[in-house]
């Protein structure tokens, strides 16, 4: 097979598919590109199973634009051992992919509000396909913010796509640093101060938050302050996955599944949840 | 180029270094995958270092050891401790309960031949260690997952849970629950495949501490079996008895005892 | 109207039952009664009973040649449907190839009432969702069960609180009722599948009579009337959803061994994880295996487990078979069969912890 | 002329040694087979132990016959408390033991002595140009091997030994899985002998006293009685009236002697030769076919007679499936008492002796343990000292190698002796 189709039988069973594109993005995170057989269809906040023969398989959330119909896009940190030897491929090699898994950012529920885009990290990943598609049809939103902090600037994801957004009249895009450097002319310091500034009507505004789950906690609460409801507010949660289908037990978080359920929450429902200590 | 493997020992019985040895089936493989550059127990080939993956059995127990295993350390990219001995000391390790001085005089008509350290010490109370394999012996398939997993760039399949998982899982009859005898199989690391539950014998704890080993729990049960202080002190002191869980464990009963 | 037999027409049922399947049933072994493969009656633990307590069990002789005179060993339908390892795929010449997951058609005989629930629990977990899980169909499709109602129990028995037992109300194809007097021995069958009711026939039983019956009922009611083992399951996903920071849950980690032995004889337990092997040909394979609440690796995120304590290993574990699992599948994750209490190396049970915790006490 | 020959790690044998050589003209000045492997202490740390532990603490000073060690073990805390294992039980013993015979001298055979012969540095570089061989020798050895594992739970330190019998006794149709490979490993033990005996040995035939254990009927494993082709015949008890060991500066093992007369040698040549009759009619041909008669004293020929006793052991193991029926029970009782106990048993490379005291309590107050490749050590050296001799014209590399090879015959256990290589040979 050479492209990445829908669904397969027996549900944990991989497709083999070859590498189309290999790009570093920063030091230690690098996208993964396939050719899609043109069905193949993901909402964005969805995430897939990659697997390595022989090594393993993780999810990762898909971050390609989910209008453009014939590839998908993987952006990978790596960290362990299976994202070390992703990391490791090249264009023609093969791996396994089972997908797409799990919840979507709500963004009908979006449509004629302000959209507020929070993103920590590496968690600008599972954001992009989202910001494509709210950019595919703009009219549809009102305010589109995109709030962005990273550790410091050699880490900042999708430089490329960071610049074009910026230089559009219809986006707001702030983006802060914890640490600058002598070459840094931008905001240093929480994405959360971010929050407090951004222009968008926190009352009614959607926003989608990604991140370390610490990081999601604080923008929650700036959130808050600001005067956002907790039912529009979504994080998207991390947990040990093994299967992505809710067969293997390990993603609970209380009652939730992240991979079915998640990975996209409401916070209503994962708040109480993410205070509970070793939950 | 194939990784370079070396494969030597301090204070052991050479057993686990056998264990290479014992993949009949998959030796030649093996070979074929690695360049066997310096191992000899089994070749009078030494190739020198640096070695991508050194498997290092037995413990330190002499000065002169403890500085070779300094410059091994420096040739290898990946240090592996096959075993017991190398993991957490062996049962020589005994000696650091007693006085080495009087161990020497009972073995050896002319102490003053002999050189030796007052404690035998696991590989990594002198130089880092990459990973761990326990057991005395290490089980031979778990050392070939590791090498085959170190080759592919696998994280090595190598629980850290109980000797309870992989005895359930091999369909073993719990012998403490069933039969009433003492086992240490909660508290010990899997990788034997729970043999000794599967031969109507509770485990004695070859492969060291668990994970999270809650060996207070544990002894209170024992004692409800009619197992004594000395028996509990002494199963803890074996093979792995510098272990820091059982050190640790079986010291809490050794001063429980006097008043 | 039950039908009725005698230990020569048991003897018959098993024998037609084994031309055509992989026939499994209870036998003392090692100590304990198993489901094992079984060729005749006389496989049959008859005479044997077994005793249970936390962290015990032993297998005693009856008075009696009672065939099912035992309450359960570590065994369950689990053993058959979801084993401890079960092969996923296999990757040859930069393919994925499935794991042939079909099992042999497979008769089970003496699986008691919790196993039943047990079974239908897994089979919302693994079959119902999505995406079911082709290894666990593959086991289930042709798999016959021949029931027995309890006319015993052990002391660790709380399928009466759980609503699971000791009646075998549905989920078999034959459902026995071994009764056993001075004077006679017979077995009640119940038809509950087509399955059953043709294979039943060719054995030509009669059918019982009321007094026949009344017998059979008025053993599994003392059965019943005997179990005093209880779990207090009012409002229990709410009552275990606040109290997340309950002392108790310290407690139990004191004693707690993390050991998986509970997880692993729980007929309802269904966490796996997957393990990569790949040889020197360069041909890798994908098994999965039982894995645990209570090992740490199960919750590894990001350089180490989320659950470090046994405190919130052990929550996972309770607060899952007991109150989370109903939000999840709309059923309880427990049968009452009381195998984590008997196979918990130091005896813990998860109803004193339960009853404990209602009671708002932190230490024992 | 004079030089030096020194190796400072003798390759393919078990543990670590060195040998050191001096040789002046025709004759040698200084020789030192040196074991410098750290001691263990197991004697020192065996005090304050049960008696019922000995059997899986002695087994970790050798993890190339830990049954042997299991087996002395068993044998004098069975002598001290004053019980007997007969019957299926003892039967069993001598199965596993069988089994560690197989894996012990087929691994030396073929992965240690043989590429001596062949010229390789390791079997691994011999497979390379004799694949089919090296897949025999490996094939054998499993075989040795599952038969330890499914009589002890594993091949290397087996879980089953216990004074008394065994923790499970296996059932008739689990060993009567092992009989066509037992077969197959019968005939390809057969061959590997006819096969090694066709290798080049140097003459060299010397003038060794032999020792082993003698049971009165059968080829040794176990027995309660020591023999020598020197006139001992002596139950194990007096053991130390008879041996001494003896502590040198150069070594961590003691060396052992025949008191007033020196030098002995244990292991197979030495029950070959003391045995030979009680081996089976077609194994005594097959040794007269091969040229070693009912006698062999070349050390560089130990491996045809290890070869067949590799032949042997397929055999009798085939023999006691053949009769076995399950005991009753896998051990009988073994209540503690005060006393002394004596032990001897044939590890594949030779006698292996203990003693041990125990109180009424059941633990150990003294132990001692005389492995085979200390009881050697005297008796290597002389080998060494009467090789030189007439052979000086080899070069360094050549010499260095027979000589190594005269002690690899040894199938020496340095782990063993350190309860014991490194050759230097120095040329003046
Ligand atoms: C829904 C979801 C979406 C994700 N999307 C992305 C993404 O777009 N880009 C990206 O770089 N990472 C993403 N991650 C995280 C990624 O899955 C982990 O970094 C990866 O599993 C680490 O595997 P490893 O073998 O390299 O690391 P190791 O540290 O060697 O981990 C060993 C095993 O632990 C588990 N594990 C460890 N960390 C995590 C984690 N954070 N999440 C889940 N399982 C973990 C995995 O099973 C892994 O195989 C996502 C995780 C989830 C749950
Ligand atoms: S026999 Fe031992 S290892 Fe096995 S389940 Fe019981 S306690 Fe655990
Ligand atoms: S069960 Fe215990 S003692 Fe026995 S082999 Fe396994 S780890 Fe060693
Ligand atoms: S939780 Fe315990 S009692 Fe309940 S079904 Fe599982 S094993 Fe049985």
């Amino acid at each position: 097979m050479e492209s990445v189709t829908h669904a397969v039988s027996p549900a944990m069973l991989p497709q083999a598919v070859p590498v189309a594109d290999f790009q570093w993005e920063l030091a230690d995170t690098f996208t993964l590109y396939f050719f899609t057989d043109g069905e193949f269809e993901f909402e964005p906040g969805q995430m897939a199973m990659i697997a390595l023969a022989g090594v393993g398989e993780v999810p990762i959330s898909i971050s390609s634009n989910p209008d453009e119909r014939d590839h998908i896009a993987l952006t990978i940190r790596a960290i362990g051992f299976v994202t070390k030897a992703l990391s490791r491929l090249r264009p023609g090699d093969v791996v396994g992919l089972r997908g797409p898994y799990g919840t979507s950012w709500p963004l009908e529920s979006a449509i004629d509000r302000d959209l507020v885009i929070v993103a920590g990290g590496i968690g600008l990943a599972p954001l992009r396909s989202v910001i494509y598609r709210a950019l595919n049809s703009r009219g549809s939103f009102g305010n589109l913010v995109l709030l962005y902090g990273a550790r410091d600037p050699t880490s900042l994801l999708y430089e490329r796509e960071l610049h074009d957004w910026r230089g559009r009249f219809d986006m707001e895009v702030e983006i802060t640093v914890d640490r600058g450097g002598p070459e840094w002319m931008g905001d240093v310091g929480l994405v959360t101060h971010l929050v407090d500034r951004a222009q968008f009507n926190a009352e009614d505004a959607i926003a989608l938050v990604c991140g370390p789950e610490i990081m999601m906690h604080f923008v929650g609460e700036a959130l808050t302050r600001r005067g956002s409801r907790s039912e529009n507010v979504y994080f998207t949660m991390e947990r040990n996955m093994k299967c992505g289908i809710g067969l293997c037990g390990h993603c609970q978080l209380g009652p939730e599944f992240v991979c079915k359920d998640g990975p996209v929450f409401p916070l209503t429902r994962i708040g109480p949840l993410m205070g509970v200590k070793e939950l | 180029m194939k990784p370079k493997l070396a494969v030597l020992k301090f204070a052991s019985c050479d057993g686990c270094q056998l264990s290479l040895l014992d993949v009949e089936d998959q030796l030649l493989d093996i070979a074929g995958a690695v360049d066997i550059a310096y191992f000899p127990e089994a070749s009078r080939e030494y190739v020198d270092g640096p070695y991508d993956l050194t498997l290092v059995e037995g413990s330190v127990t002499t000065g002169h050891d403890r500085d070779r295993l300094r410059s091994l350390r420096e040739q290898s990219t990946t240090l592996v401790t096959i075993g017991a001995c190398a993991t957490a000391g062996g049962v020589q390790a005994l000696r650091n309960y007693a006085n080495v001085d009087d161990y020497v005089q009972i073995v050896y008509a002319h102490p003053e031949y002999i050189s030796t350290l007052n404690r035998s010490t696991p590989i990594s109370d002198h130089v880092k260690v990459d990973f761990e394999l326990h057991g005395c012996p290490i089980n031979k398939q778990q050392l070939v997952e590791l090498i085959s997993a170190l080759l592919t760039g696998r994280k090595p399949n190598i629980p850290t849970y109980s000797v309870c998982v992989e005895c359930k899982a091999r369909g073993n009859v719990c012998v403490m629950v069933a039969h009433g005898t003492p086992c240490l199989g909660p508290v010990t690391q899997a990788g034997c495949s729970a043999i000794c539950p599967a031969y109507d014998r509770g485990c004695y704890g070859c492969f060291g501490p668990a994970e999270s080993p809650n060996t207070d729990s544990l002894e209170m049960w024992w004692k409800q079996l009619g197992v004594t202080d000395d028996e509990w002190i002494r199963v803890l002191r074996t093979f792995n008895t510098a272990a820091p869980a059982f050190a640790a464990a079986s010291e809490t009963t050794a001063n429980r005892e006097q008043p | 109207m039950p039908y009725i037999i005698d230990a020569a027409g048991l003897a018959d049922l098993l024998a037609v039952l084994a031309e055509n399947h992989r026939l499994i049933g209870p036998r003392a072994e090692d100590g304990v009664i198993r489901y094992a493969p079984i060729t005749s009656i006389e496989d049959l633990p008859a005479g044997w009973t077994d005793e249970h307590g936390g962290g015990h069990y032993r297998l005693q002789p009856r008075s009696d040649q009672a065939y099912f005179g035992y309450v359960n060993g570590p065994d369950s339908a689990k053993t058959y449907l979801f084993p401890a390892r079960a092969p996923m795929w296999t990757y040859t010449d930069g393919n994925f190839v499935a794991a042939p997951d079909k099992g042999a058609p497979t008769a089970i005989v003496g699986l008691r009432a919790c196993d039943l629930a047990a079974i239908a629990i897994q089979d919302e977990v693994l079959l119902n969702g999505p995406y079911p899980d082709s290894h666990y169909a593959g086991q289930r499709s042709e798999f016959f069960v021949v029931a027995v109602n309890c006319t015993t129990y052990g002391a660790t028995c709380f399928c009466t609180s759980m609503g699971t037992g000791p009646r075998a109300e549905s989920g078999f194809d034959l459902g026995l009722t071994e009764v056993l007097s001075e004077d006679d021995h017979f077995f009640l069958v119940e038809v509950g599948t087509d399955a059953g009711r043709e294979l039943l026939a060719a054995l030509e039983p009669a059918e019982a009579t009321s007094a026949q019956c009344s017998a059979g009922d008025d053993a599994v009611d003392a059965t019943a009337r005997g179990i005093t083992k209880a779990l207090d399951t009012t409002d229990i996903t709410a009552f275990l959803a606040s109290n997340l920071e309950h002392p108790r849950w310290s407690d139990v980690a004191g004693r707690c061994l993390a050991c998986t032995n509970c997880t692993a004889v729980c007929p309802t337990c269904f966490c796996t994880t997957p393990v990569d092997t790949s040889s020197f040909d360069g041909t890798a394979t994908r098994e999965r295996i039982w894995d645990s609440c209570f090992s740490l690796e199960y919750s590894f995120m990001g350089g180490h487990p989320v659950r470090q304590s046994g405190a919130g290993r052990y929550r996972q574990w309770m607060t899952h078979k007991l109150g989370t699992w109903i939000e999840q599948f709309g059923t309880s994750g427990c049968v009452g069969c009381g195998r984590c209490i008997t196979w918990c190396p130091v005896g813990i049970d998860i109803t004193e912890e339960m009853a404990a915790m209602r009671a708002g006490a932190g230490v024992t | 002329m004079s030089r030096t020959i020194s190796v400072d790690y003798l390759a393919r044998v078990e543990g670590e040694g060195a040998m050191y050589l001096e040789i002046e003209d025709d004759q040698v000045k200084d020789l030192q087979f040196r074991i410098f492997e750290p001691p263990r202490f197991f004697e020192a740390f065996m005090r304050g132990r049960h008696f019922t532990e000995a059997p899986d603490l002695t087994a970790r000073i050798c993890g190339i016959c830990p049954i042997a060690y299991q087996m002395s073990a068993v044998a004098a805390m069975e002598d001290a408390i004053g019980v007997q294992v007969d019957g299926s039980l003892h039967e069993l013993r001598r199965l596993i033991y069988c089994g560690e015979w197989i894996e012990s001298h087929v691994l030396h055979v073929y992965l240690l002595h043989a590429p001596d012969f062949l010229g390789y540095e390791s079997a691994i570089h011999m497979a390379a140009d004799h694949k089919e061989v090296v897949e025999r020798g490996l094939r054998m050895k499993k075989i040795g091997n599952d038969l330890v594992t499914l009589l002890g739970g594993r091949e290397i330190h087996p879980i089953n030994v216990r004074v008394g019998g065994f923790y499970r006794t296996p059932t008739r149709t689990e060993l009567e899985s092992l009989v066509p490979d037992l077969e197959w490993g019968y005939q390809a033990a057969v061959e590997t002998a006819r096969f090694v005996a066709g290798f080049e040995f140097p003459d060299f035939d010397r003038p060794y006293e032999f020792v082993s254990t003698d049971n009165g009927v059968r080829y040794p494993f176990m027995g309660d009685r020591i023999i020598s082709s020197g006139g001992i015949d002596i139950p194990a008890r007096e053991w130390n009236d008879v041996f001494e060991e003896l502590h040198v500066e150069r070594s961590n093992a003691l060396h052992a002697r025949i008191k007033e007369r020196g030098a002995y040698h244990v292991g197979p040549m030495a029950r070959y030769s003391l045995h030979f009759e009680k081996l089976p009619a077609e194994l005594q041909a097959l040794g007269h076919e091969l040229g070693v008669g009912g006698e062999c004293r070349n050390p560089y020929k130990s491996i045809i007679i290890r070869s067949i006793e590799t032949a042997l052991a397929y055999r009798i193991a085939l023999d006691v499936i053949d009769a076995y029926e399950r005991p009753v029970a896998p051990a009988i009782p073994t209540p503690a008492a005060a006393a002394e106990g004596h032990g001897v048993s044939e590890a594949p490379r030779g006698l292996l002796y203990h003693r041990y005291l125990i109180d009424a309590g059941g633990l150990i107050t003294d132990a001692q343990i005389t492995p085979p490749t200390s009881q050697n050590q005297l008796s290597i050296e002389e080998d060494l000292r009467a090789y030189i001799p007439g052979r000086t014209h080899l070069d360094d590399d050549t010499l260095q190698w027979q000589l190594e090879q005269a002690i690899r015959g040894y199938d020496p256990c340095i782990s063993c002796a350190t309860h014991f290589l490194d050759l230097t040979v120095k040329r003046t």
